[in-house]
C-alpha cells in the first residue's frame, strides 16, 4: 500500500480524486485547522507559532509524508536613524526554510522558493494600506537624568525596525499561508519598550509595561492557497499534493472581504467559474483564521 | 504501545543474559547480556530443538532502513547508457525509503543467460519501474543491483504512447493502446502482481474512501 | 567577512545599520539582582518537557523545553552520502543553529552559523556518535538538524538530549540514550546547581574569587560512560571530586 | 590523514598498559618543551614553542578601538588559530577548518575568563576607547599535542607582550599612543591557566600524546589548568566515550601536571625575560 503511493504516487492520488476525496479524508473544498499561539518566545518583542492541520489527531492513510505545516515567526526590534524612505522605520521579513522542514532543502543559502516567499511577504507587510507604522516612534529618556539641560536635547530622533524571522519548522504544504498568518499574529502582539540610555551612550530596553507601543494593524490579511491537479482545485495542498500539481494558486483577502493579491504559478491555465469558487472558499476561511488570530491578541 | 507499558523498552536496556536468550532484530550484545537497540515492544521467540530464547525488539514505527546485500528493491530507472542504467532506489523490500538511494544495473547482471549479448536498450528505458537485487554495496556512489532473475526485471513501464504496457513474453511487453511492442527484461509475474496490487489497492481505497467519508460526515454533525 | 555578504546577499536588510537595544539586566545596578532570583533548590531541574514525532517530515524528530528553552530537533536519514567515499559505517553530521531571536541578553544572531554554532555541532556529533550502531547503515549519512528557538540556558545539553530522542524516534539503532545536563558553578558562595538558567550561566562563566563556571556532560547511563565533557570558566579541582 | 598500521598501533596500546610508550617516556610524562620569546619584530609580543616535531608561533597584536556595547569598560579579545595547510594534509580544506575553530574557541575560553585575565586593566576612555588584543597563532608543524604547545605559547606571549603607554586628554576625548619604546607595561598573566590534554588509547591514556598516538586514541581531554590548580575548561574530543572514573583520575593528574607544567614556564619566562633586557634582538632562524 505504502509501496504503491510511493512508486505511483499520481495514480494513487487519481484514484482519490476520481471519487472527490483526497488521501487524507479531506474533501476538495476543505482546509486544514489553522491553530496559533502567540507570544511562546520571550526573547524576542512579539512571535507566534502557526500550526495548519494535525491539530487534532487527523486520520492518517499509510502514515507516509503529511503531519501539518508549521511555522514560527518571531520578531526583534532594533534602533536606527530614520530615512527618507523609511521615515517611520521598517519591517524587514526573511524566512528561512532550514534543512529542518523537509529533506528537500540544504544547508548552506536560502533556497529560490525561500527567498521568493520573503520578498512577497516584504511587499504585502510594508503596504501602508495593511499596517500602520506611524505610532512607531522611539521613545528614549535619560538614565540618572542628567543637570545639564541641552544634553536632554542631544538624543537623536530613532525610529524601529523590526526583523521579523519566519522560520519553517515542517513544511507541509501551504508554506505560503502559514508563514503569512504567523507573521501577522507577530506583528500584532509586537510590544516595543520604552528605552533609557545611560551615560556611556548604552542603549537599554526597559520591561514591557502597559506604556510599551503597539503596532497598529488595520486589516489582518488571510491567505489560501489552492493546488491545480488536472481539472481539479483542491484547498490547501498538502506537500505531497504540491508536487503533483501543475500550479498552485494563492488569493489573499482581507479582513472587510475584499480581495487584496492573487499570486498564481504554473502553466495550466484556470477557468473563470473556478477562480469565482475559490474566490469564495477564500473568503470564508478568511473569516475562521481572522478570528483565530484575534483571539490570540 | 499496545503490548502495555511493561513490554515496552527503550534503547541501552538490558533485556537478559546471553545464557538464555539469544539477540535478535533491534538487540545488540554487551559483555554477556543482550541490550535492546531501538524503542519498541520486547519479543521473545522460542529457540528451535529447545535452544536458547531469541530476543527480539518490535519497533513502534517504520523504522529506518537501508539497502542490505540479498534485499529486493522497487527501482526507478534514471539513465540509460550501453553499459549499465540508473535507478534510484524507492523502496526495500516491502518498506518504503523516505529518500532514495542510487543504484546501478550493469550490463553483465541484467540476465542470468548469454550475458554478452544484453543490449541494455532492449531491457530498461528510463522511468521504468523495476524489481532487482542488490549484490553488493557498489562503488562509492551506487549500490550494484541485478535483475538475473526469472521473477526480477521490469515491472511496470510506459509505452511511447504512454499508457501502460501489458507483459507478453519475458522479453517484451505491449502498448495496450497502439499495440506495438516494447523490448524489456520483464519480470515474471509482474502482471500477476502488479495488476493485483493494484485491484487489492482499489478495493482498499474505496472501502476506506466509504470510512472516510462516514467520520467526516459524523463529524460534521 | 564572506559570511556577511552571504546574509546580505540572499536575504532583506534594513536601509540603515540598527542596534538592538540592550536587556534590562544591563541597566546599572540591576546586575547583581540576576543571580539572587533562584526560584527552586540547587539540585533541582527547571520543569521539562519533551514530545517526539513533531516533524512528519522526518525520519525522526523531538522538542525539548525547559522552561523557556526551546530546543526542535529533526533526523534525516539514513541517507545517501553525496559525493563521498565509500565508508563501511553511516556518517553522523550535527548543524546546530540559534535561531536569530533565540537570545535576549546579546544582539540578534546571523542566519549563518557562526564559530560557537560550529563548535557546538561538533561538540553534539562527538556526543552522539559513540551512542549509535553506526556499522548498520553502510555508505549512508544520518544527518541531524538543531534548532533552539530560545535560549534561557542550557541550549547545549538541551539540543543533545533533545538529538537523542530524536534519533531513537527515527528508529535508528543504538547503544544506549544519551542524556546531558549541566551544572554550574557559583562564583559568589562557590555553590554547586543544577541547571543554570542564561542570566545564571553568564555570571557564573564571569567567575570570581572561587572560580565561576559551567560545565555541560553528556552521559549514556545504561553503559556508565561519559560522551561529552565541556567547561567554560573556572572550577577547583576539590569540586570535581564529587 | 596520518594513519599507522594495525601492528603498529597494537605495540603502542600494549606499551601504554605497561606504562611505556614507544619513544620511551611514561604515561604521564611530557617531551621536552622549548619555548622562545620575542621571536617576531613586527608585533608586541610572540613566543614560539616546539614540543618535539610540533613547532607553534604565536604573536599579540594591540589594537585601539571601541568596546563591546554589553561590556563598555573592558577590552576585547580576538583569538585566531591557523594550523599551516603545508603542516599535515589534515589541515586542507573542511577538516583543518574545523581544526581551527575548535584550537580558537578553546584558547578564547582560557583567555576571556574574567579571573584569569582582567580585561579592565585594558579599558583606555571608559565607554569610549579600549585595547583590541590579537591573538594570532600559526601551527607550523605538527608533531601531536597542538593543544597543549598553543595554550604554552599564549602564556609566554602575553608573558612578553609590551602595551605602550597612551596619554589621554579626558575632556577632549583625544589620545596619543606613546611610540617610546621604553614606555610599556607589562601584562600580568600568573593567572592565566594552560591545557594539559589527555588521550585515552585502548583502556589506558596518556598526556602530550605524539602524532601516532594520537590516531589511535578514542578520546582526548583538553583540561585547562591555572596556577592555583582550578579547573579552567574542559573539552572532550575525538569519537569515544569515557567513563566517570577514569575522567576524575584525569583531571586530578591535569592539576598535578599543569602546575608543575606552569612552575616551569615561568621560571623560564622569567629567565628570557632578563635577557631579554641585555641582548636585544633574537632572530627568528638564528639557532634551535
Amino acid at each position: 500500500m505504502e509501496s504503491f503511493r510511493k512508486i505511483y504516487s499520481s495514480e494513487f492520488h487519481k484514484k482519490f480524486l476520481a471519487h472527490n476525496v483526497r488521501p487524507d479524508g479531506r474533501s476538495l473544498d476543505d482546509a486544514r485547522n489553522t491553530k496559533i499561539s502567540v507570544n511562546s518566545f520571550g526573547s524576542s518583542n512579539g512571535s507566534a507559532f502557526v500550526r495548519i492541520g494535525n491539530t487534532h489527531g487527523s486520520q492518517k492513510l499509510g502514515g507516509g509524508g503529511g503531519d501539518g505545516t508549521s511555522v514560527t515567526c518571531a520578531i526583534v526590534a532594533e534602533v536606527g536613524p530614520p530615512t527618507d524612505a523609511t521615515p517611520n522605520g521598517q519591517i524587514i521579513v526573511n524566512v528561512e526554510m532550514t534543512p529542518i522542514c523537509s529533506s528537500r532543502f540544504r544547508t548552506g543559502k536560502p533556497t529560490e522558493e525561500a527567498q521568493a516567499l520573503g520578498h512577497w511577504l516584504n511587499e504585502l507587510v510594508r503596504s501602508p494600506h495593511h499596517l500602520s507604522l506611524e505610532d512607531m516612534k522611539v521613545k528614549m529618556t535619560r538614565h540618572e537624568a542628567v543637570e545639564d539641560d541641552e544634553e536632554e536635547d542631544s538624543l537623536p530622533g530613532m525610529v524601529w525596525y523590526l526583523y521579523a524571522d519566519v522560520y519553517c519548522i515542517n513544511h507541509d504544504g501551504s508554506i505560503g499561508d502559514a508563514a503569512l498568518i504567523a507573521l501577522f499574529s507577530a506583528i500584532q502582539n509586537v510590544r516595543l519598550p520604552q528605552l533609557v540610555v545611560t551615560k556611556e551612550n548604552q542603549m537599554i530596553a526597559m520591561p514591557i509595561d502597559a506604556s510599551s507601543g503597539r503596532i497598529n494593524i488595520l486589516h489582518h490579511l488571510v491567505p489560501t492557497t489552492f493546488a491545480i491537479i488536472d481539472e481539479q482545485v483542491l484547498v490547501d495542498p498538502s506537500a505531497e499534493e504540491e508536487e503533483l500539481s501543475s500550479g498552485l494558486l494563492t488569493i489573499v483577502t482581507r479582513s472587510d472581504g475584499s480581495l487584496v493579491t492573487i499570486r498564481k504559478s504554473g502553466g495550466t491555465s484556470l477557468d473563470d467559474e473556478k477562480l469565482k469558487q475559490c474566490m469564495k472558499t477564500a473568503a470564508e476561511r478568511c473569516k475562521t483564521v481572522e478570528k483565530e488570530i484575534k483571539s490570540q491578541r | 504501545m499496545q503490548n502495555g507499558n511493561q513490554s515496552l523498552v527503550c534503547p541501552g536496556e538490558r533485556l537478559g543474559h546471553t545464557d538464555t536468550f539469544e539477540s535478535g532484530e533491534g538487540t545488540y550484545i554487551l559483555g554477556n547480556y543482550v541490550h535492546a537497540s531501538v524503542i519498541g515492544a520486547r519479543e521473545e521467540t522460542a529457540g528451535k530443538d529447545g535452544g536458547k530464547t531469541l530476543l527480539s525488539v518490535k519497533k513502534e514505527k517504520e523504522p529506518s532502513i537501508v539497502p542490505d546485500i540479498k534485499s529486493i528493491v522497487t527501482a526507478r530507472v534514471t539513465r540509460v547508457n550501453p553499459r549499465f542504467v540508473n535507478v534510484s532506489i524507492l523502496c526495500v523490500g516491502d518498506r518504503v525509503l523516505r529518500e532514495p538511494f542510487a543504484g546501478m544495473i550493469r550490463q553483465q547482471d541484467v540476465r542470468a543467460t548469454e550475458i554478452d549479448k544484453v543490449e541494455i536498450y532492449k531491457c530498461f528505458r528510463p522511468g521504468d519501474i523495476v524489481l532487482a537485487e542488490v549484490i553488493s554495496l557498489g562503488d562509492s556512489r551506487s549500490y550494484f543491483l541485478s535483475t538475473a532473475k526469472n521473477e526480477l526485471g521490469v515491472i511496470f513501464a510506459k509505452s511511447v504512447a504512454g499508457a501502460t504496457m501489458v507483459p507478453t513474453s519475458w522479453e517484451s511487453m505491449m502498448c495496450p493502446k497502439t499495440k506495438t511492442k516494447e523490448f524489456r527484461k520483464v519480470a515474471k509475474g509482474a502482471s500477476l502482481s502488479s495488476s493485483i496490487n493494484v485491484n487489492c489497492t482499489t478495493v482498499t481505497l474505496l472501502q476506506t474512501k466509504t470510512d472516510l467519508l462516514n467520520t467526516t460526515q459524523c463529524l460534521r454533525r | 567577512m564572506a559570511a556577511r555578504r552571504v546574509e546580505e546577499r540572499y536575504r532583506s536588510n534594513a536601509p540603515v545599520t540598527t542596534v538592538r537595544p540592550l536587556h534590562h539586566s544591563f541597566l546599572p545596578g540591576s546586575q547583581a539582582t540576576n543571580l539572587a532570583k533562584r526560584d527552586r533548590k540547587r539540585n533541582e531541574f527547571r520543569q521539562f518537557f519533551m514530545k517526539t514525532g513533531i516533524i512528519g517530515q522526518a525520519s525522526g524528530s523531538a522538542y525539548l523545553e525547559m522552561a523557556n528553552t526551546k530546543i526542535i530537533c529533526g533526523i534525516y536519514g539514513p541517507r545517501q552520502i553525496p559525493k563521498m567515499e565509500f565508508s563501511e559505517k553511516a556518517k553522523l553530521q550535527c548543524d546546530f543553529k540559534f535561531a536569530t531571536f533565540a537570545e535576549s541578553r546579546r544582539e540578534r544572531r546571523k542566519y549563518t552559523a557562526d564559530k560557537e554554532e560550529k563548535e557546538f555541532s561538533m561538540l553534539m556529533v562527538q556526543a552522539l556518535e559513540s551512542s549509535l550502531i553506526l556499522e548498520k547503515y553502510p555508505k549512508s549519512v544520518i544527518d541531524c538538524y538543531v534548532i533552539v528557538l530560545e535560549n534561557d540556558g542550557g541550549a547545549l545539553n538541551g539540543a543533545i538530549t533533545c538529538a537523542s530522542m530524536a534519533l531513537a524516534n527515527a528508529g535508528i539503532e543504538m547503544y544506549d540514550l544519551v542524556a546531558a545536563a549541566s551544572i554550574g558553578l557559583n562564583p559568589l558562595n562557590g555553590e554547586i546547581l543544577l541547571d543554570p538558567t542564561e542570566a545564571e550561566e553568564i555570571e557564573y562563566k564571569k567567575g570570581g574569587k572561587k572560580g565561576g563556571g559551567v560545565v555541560t556532560i553528556g552521559f549514556m547511563p545504561g553503559m556508565n560512560e561519559i560522551t561529552q565533557i565541556w567547561q567554560s570558566g573556572q572550577i577547583p579541582q576539590e569540586k570535581w571530586l564529587l | 590523514m596520518f594513519k599507522i598500521s594495525e601492528s603498529e598501533r597494537e605495540y603502542l596500546v600494549g606499551g601504554i598498559l605497561q606504562n611505556v610508550r614507544n619513544d620511551g617516556r611514561a604515561n604521564l610524562d611530557f617531551r621536552s618543551i622549548v619555548v622562545k620569546t620575542g621571536v617576531l619584530t613586527q608585533t608586541h609580543g610572540s613566543a614560539r614553542v616546539q614540543l618535539a616535531n610540533t613547532d607553534v608561533l604565536v604573536g599579540i597584536k594591540l589594537e585601539t578601538g571601541e568596546p563591546e556595547a554589553q561590556a563598555p569598560h573592558h577590552g576585547r579579545i580576538h583569538v585566531s588559530v591557523e594550523c599551516c595547510p603545508s603542516a599535515s594534509p589534515e589541515f586542507e580544506g573542511r577538516g583543518g577548518e574545523s581544526l581551527n575553530n575548535e584550537l580558537t574557541l578553546v584558547i578564547e575560553r582560557i583567555i576571556k575568563d574574567t579571573s584569569s585575565f582582567d580585561l579592565s586593566k585594558f579599558s583606555i576612555i571608559p565607554g569610549k576607547l579600549v585595547w583590541i588584543i590579537y591573538i594570532d597563532a600559526m601551527v607550523l608543524d605538527s608533531g601531536g599535542n597542538l593543544f597543549d604547545a598553543i595554550s604554552l605559547g599564549t602564556r609566554a606571549a602575553l608573558h612578553n607582550t609590551m602595551v605602550p603607554h597612551v596619554d589621554v586628554n579626558i575632556e577632549a576625548e583625544e589620545f596619543t599612543v606613546s611610540d617610546d619604546p621604553e614606555s610599556f607595561t607589562r601584562i600580568d598573566v600568573s593567572d592565566i591557566p594552560i591545557s594539559v590534554t589527555f588521550c585515552k588509547i585502548g583502556s589506558g591514556y596518556v598526556v602530550d600524546a605524539s602524532i601516532e598516538e594520537e590516531s589511535c586514541m578514542s578520546v582526548r581531554t583538553t583540561v585547562g589548568v591555572n596556577k592555583k590548580g582550578n579547573i579552567c575548561t574542559l573539552q572532550k574530543g575525538g569519537h569515544g566515550s569515557i567513563d566517570p572514573t577514569t575522567m576524575y583520575q584525569m583531571i586530578a593528574s591535569a592539576k598535578k601536571i599543569g602546575m608543575r607544567l606552569i612552575e616551569g614556564l615561568d621560571k623560564t619566562l622569567h629567565t628570557e625575560s632578563n635577557d631579554l633586557q641585555s641582548k636585544k634582538n633574537i632572530g627568528f632562524f638564528i639557532d634551535q
